[in-house]
């Protein structure tokens, strides 16, 4: 048992499931290209590619706090001086946030664009756990460390209407991409769910900008249920051109099969944990239909529902 | 500190690399910072490509990240053909990492590497080799040496072999060195453990930690291996600043690797450089 | 999961220890939470008494402190006397940590120790054996299987060996159960270094690094261990939180300590323990 | 070569000098018995000794800033609520503070009590570091932990004149000590040096308690020249109960030296690096004259100079 070839050693290392499981040999997944995709609607990417578009575009800058603004118990809005990144700042698009001193928490944290004015971007976030705490305390002048505009910008219609559907704080991004569409004289429908209603959020904004339906888990407000409850009934009596989803993964999943089943569109917004936002570490999969993993940051975080294995989710 | 340094016959204009796995294939880096490293070593290429692991691939844990990647890439043949010819026109001397979980496909990478402009090989010998059931090659100083003399044999080049933090390093170093290492990378990640909360029951995430929190490990290895191989060390692990930089070169290091660093951020080859040269000046 | 728990044949209140050299000797920790713990785990006693190494003994590391105290300690004689009454008077099992650089040291403290009412032996084999050219026990599955063999010659009771990170960890693991160790405490400190500026030039600090930092390392080795030995496994190393602790348990820990938590704050093992209780009822 | 059992393992453990030197055999050095201090003058200890001190009034707690007063370019005044400490203070002693989430910086850092008021406890800050940093923008209502009081007090004079040798922030406890003699009646000398004039704080208000004399290395104030130039000729003229001095240990070895020479008996405040504050980690040792070591939290911070190896004070 003692001595070193005999003893059989431990697996002090990286240990590789997929080898185990007789998967290792798979496929790099490249970005999909455009026309792939496009085959299935119009999902346009940036003109150049995101990879160059990051890289003329993705700035990392120190920079001001705006304002902060408590919206709701457990939910504020935060606006940053972003001058450089503002004008190019595409809804769908997230930035990296850091606005601590020292390595504890390493990584800066991921926050889709809410809103954004001529020199800044909002962001609506949900108080979470550290780094969200301390992005709740932060006040105007304060500093915080910005990465961004990353990711795929959502796509635009062509004509048609868009449905929305917004789990929780999953309707963050969709408030920038209505102002988006409203400015192009392009229509939508927002669904948004939450838990309860303390987590409805910007209620009054954006019914300035489209029609919106609510529901509750527990009722307390708009219909009872869930959100794909809603949008399972409005898919009876009519369609849109693609269906826009932003949730939590049961919710995705959900939209993702209605949408099959109506042969709507869907294109889902996705989360992962990241370290680097910009395709470096491969650390963003999420596993893709058929096999392999698409990179939620450099490939998404918008996807066609399709392209994604939904029962994976997570 | 800053200027040129050699490493057994490899002249690098600095003495920052970019590590292994940590910087994609630059398409979404700076071509300034791209252009102005001393080195770019690869993310580890193995003959077939890998899917990589599922997810979740990373977790936070105190100054430090464990990622599970799974050595995700695209192959040798894609890499040589569809990204290496890329990577040789940025600028500083490419060094393609490579994985094998045998002696033979360390061989045949070596091979299909020949004649294609890299400047040079590291090994990564952090995986396990199948043919000693699953010991890894990072665990076996005998079998590191026969590995590395036959390598020479197909490769003549320059060539780093590529250390694990864990098990008997000191006598694996001193294996790669006499099978002709012309340098040593110390080192890897260390085998970690994160445990999640997750809708199942508490979820299990093996992988290999980085960053900050490794730093006074991977500092004290190469004190203690820089004093007593012969071959230059090129320290990795937890360097983010000029400072980390210069303990490095301090403590015996030839040139350094930096990793998480650019992960967290993007302009970190850049800004380490200038760190570590106002250091240099102001001693 | 705060309550008892049974690590062969030593039964604790709870599965929180405070671990050697973190808690003095108790004069300055309110009495309350020093009655709370489930064991009590001294400072190293060595035959002599130890003087400790030259300051600096401290250095801040990212979520990590590393000491190199030294061993200081009052010796065998002078604990027996004059600490050890007052010890066993507080009420939770003491388990005096022993350090020797020789197999002889560790058998005449154990010797030293019968019939003085400890409830157990903590054998601290990271030091150096001088007979072995300075080699560490820890490094040395041979020399520690004899060793504790020849322990339990002299100390039939509860004897814990408390093992390096590093080395061959799991093969002396392995000597050290097969020699008849009741459990093992898994782990000490790891060999770190820091280099600070200084008057006369850059300051090399070695020594052992320990808290938050290490926890992912330390987790994983009880992990993997604990899947591979029989006897207990007492987790240490970065738990400041219930969090924590449940983490090691749940990575096959039978009972956990408390070390740098308590330095950085004296309410730690009360916290800890109320955390984990919490987290137990969530469950 | 290769083979475990023949290639020397390297020495990948605590490294031991003390033994390499032949020294490791010493002895373990508890608390001096207060009878061996007082042979050399009033140094009268907390009444239980300090252990029992600390059990009773180590006091560990999160609490509110009260006031952040900056007092000139890198230095502030930190005023925190700490109603159960404030009355257990007494000058001399120290707290440890941390006003940051997380565990980078993972060490709360120590700091002299500069003054208190019923319920408050207040300290002079050098802006130093990544702690003092964050120390410096704290605003009133924000959360700081601290823990204390910690530490032996300073002694007080039996009747004599006490003079006090500042260096640089140094001077921070003294504050404290020169109000607790004025309200017993008894009298001090303040000799107060630091670089230049912008390292001088609180000048008036040191004034109103007792004479002050200043030194500064350029002559920007006061004497141009050292603190220690200071009392240098002041003992030529007259000569105090005993000296207590808290500054850069140069300065306290050369006060040390020369109240040796003058047949003054003169205390130390040192400093070291802390883990704990209170004896538990034996980190905070400082060299003693004739070998072993002092800890400086449980056995100090003050100490009589010639238990002090002053040649190795760092
Ligand atoms: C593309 C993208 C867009 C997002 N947009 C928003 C948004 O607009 N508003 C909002 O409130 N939240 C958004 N999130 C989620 C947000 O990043 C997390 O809630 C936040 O990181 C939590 O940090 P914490 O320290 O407070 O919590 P922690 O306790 O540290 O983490 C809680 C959870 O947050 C997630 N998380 C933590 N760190 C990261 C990371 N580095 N990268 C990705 N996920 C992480 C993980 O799921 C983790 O389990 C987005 C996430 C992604 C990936
Ligand atoms: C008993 C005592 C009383 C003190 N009183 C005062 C005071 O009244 N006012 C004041 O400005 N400063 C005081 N100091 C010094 C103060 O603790 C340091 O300046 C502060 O810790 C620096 O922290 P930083 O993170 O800003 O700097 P860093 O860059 O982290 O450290 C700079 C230096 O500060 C010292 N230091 C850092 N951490 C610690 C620690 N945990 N324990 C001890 N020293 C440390 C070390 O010498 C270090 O090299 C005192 C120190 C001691 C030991
Ligand atoms: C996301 C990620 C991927 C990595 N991929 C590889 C790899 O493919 N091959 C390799 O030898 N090392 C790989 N590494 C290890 C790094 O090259 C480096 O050794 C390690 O991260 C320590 O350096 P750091 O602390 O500066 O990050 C990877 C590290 C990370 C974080
Ligand atoms: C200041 C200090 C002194 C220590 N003294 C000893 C010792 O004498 N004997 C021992 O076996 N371990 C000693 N240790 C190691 C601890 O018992 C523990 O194994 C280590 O610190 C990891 O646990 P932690 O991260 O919770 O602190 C010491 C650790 C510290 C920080
Ligand atoms: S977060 Fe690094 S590749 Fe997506
Ligand atoms: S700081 Fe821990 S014993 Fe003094």
């Amino acid at each position: 048992m003692r001595g070193r070839g005999l003893c059989p050693y431990l697996s002090l290392l990286e240990t590789d499931p997929l080898r185990d499981r007789g998967l290792r040999k798979g496929f790099f997944s490249p970005a999909p290209p455009p026309s792939a995709a496009s085959s299935r609607g119009p999902f346009r990417r940036a003109p150049l590619g995101l990879h160059l578009f990051l890289r003329e575009n993705g700035l990392v800058r120190p920079a001001k706090v705006r304002s902060r603004r408590r919206l709701a118990p457990g939910y504020f809005l935060l606006e940053i001086e972003a001058p450089e990144a503002a004008p190019r700042a595409r809804p769908g698009q997230f930035v990296r946030l850091k606005a601590w001193p020292g390595y504890d928490p390493l990584l800066p944290r991921p926050f889709s664009i809410h809103a954004r004015s001529e020199k800044t971007l909002s962001f609506l976030i949900q108080e979470r756990g550290r780094a969200t705490a301390v992005l709740s305390r932060l006040r105007p002048g304060e500093e915080v460390w910005w990465d961004g505009p990353l990711g795929h910008p959502f796509p635009l219609p062509e004509r048609g209407e868009v449905w929305l559907v917004a789990g929780g704080v999953g309707l963050a991004p969709f408030f920038f991409y209505l102002e988006t569409l409203r400015a192009r004289g392009l229509s939508a429908r927002l669904f948004y769910g939450a838990r309860t209603r303390g987590d409805l959020v910007r209620l009054s904004a954006l019914e300035r900008l489209c029609p919106v339906q609510v529901a509750t888990e527990d009722g307390s407000r708009g219909r009872p249920g869930l959100v794909t409850d809603l949008l399972r009934e409005a898919l009876k009596k009519g369609s849109p051109e693609f269906i826009l989803a932003c949730g939590p993964p049961g919710m995705l999943a959900a939209v993702g099969h209605l949408g099959e089943r109506a042969g709507v569109p869907v294109y889902l917004s996705l989360e992962a944990m990241m370290a680097c936002g910009r395709g470096l570490c491969l650390g963003c999969a999420v596993s893709r239909k058929g096999g392999g993993y698409l990179k939620v940051c450099v490939e998404g975080p918008v996807f066609p529902a399709e392209e994604v294995d939904l029962d994976r989710l997570g | 500190m800053t200027g040129s340094v050699e490493l057994s016959g490899l002249r690098l204009s600095n003495p920052l690399m970019l590590a292994s796995g940590t910087w994609g294939f630059g398409e979404t880096l700076s071509p300034e910072i791209l252009r102005s490293v001393g080195a770019l070593v690869t993310k580890g290429i193995s003959l077939e490509p890998r899917a990589g692991n599922p997810p979740p691939r990373l977790s936070e844990t105190p100054c430090g990240l464990l990622n599970s990647i799974g050595l995700e890439n695209p192959g040798l043949a894609a890499f040589r053909k569809g990204i290496l010819p890329r990577l040789l026109r940025i600028g500083p001397p490419v060094i393609v990492n490579i994985l094998g979980e045998s002696e033979e496909e360390f061989l045949r990478l070596a091979e299909g590497l020949r004649e294609t402009g890299v400047a040079g090989l590291e090994v990564n010998i952090s995986c396990p080799n199948v043919k000693k059931g699953g010991l890894a090659f990072s665990q076996d100083p005998d079998g590191v040496f026969r590995m590395v003399r036959r390598l020479r044999e197909v490769w003549p080049g320059w060539m780093s072999v590529k250390l694990s933090p864990v098990g008997p390093v000191a006598e694996v170093a001193h294996a790669a060195e006499e099978g002709g290492a012309s340098a040593l990378t110390c080192a890897n990640t260390y085998p970690a453990l994160a445990i999640h909360p997750g809708p199942k029951g508490p979820y299990f995430h093996l992988g290999g930690l980085s960053g900050p929190a490794i730093k006074p490990l991977t500092l004290r290895l190469v004190y203690e291996l820089s004093r007593r191989l012969r071959r230059p060390l090129i320290a990795c692990g937890g360097i983010l600043s000029g400072r980390d930089a210069y303990e490095y070169l301090l403590a015996g290091a030839r040139a350094f690797q930096v990793g998480t660093a650019t992960l967290l951020d993007p302009e970190a080859p850049r800004r380490i450089l200038s760190e570590l040269d106002e250091l240099s000046r102001a001693d």
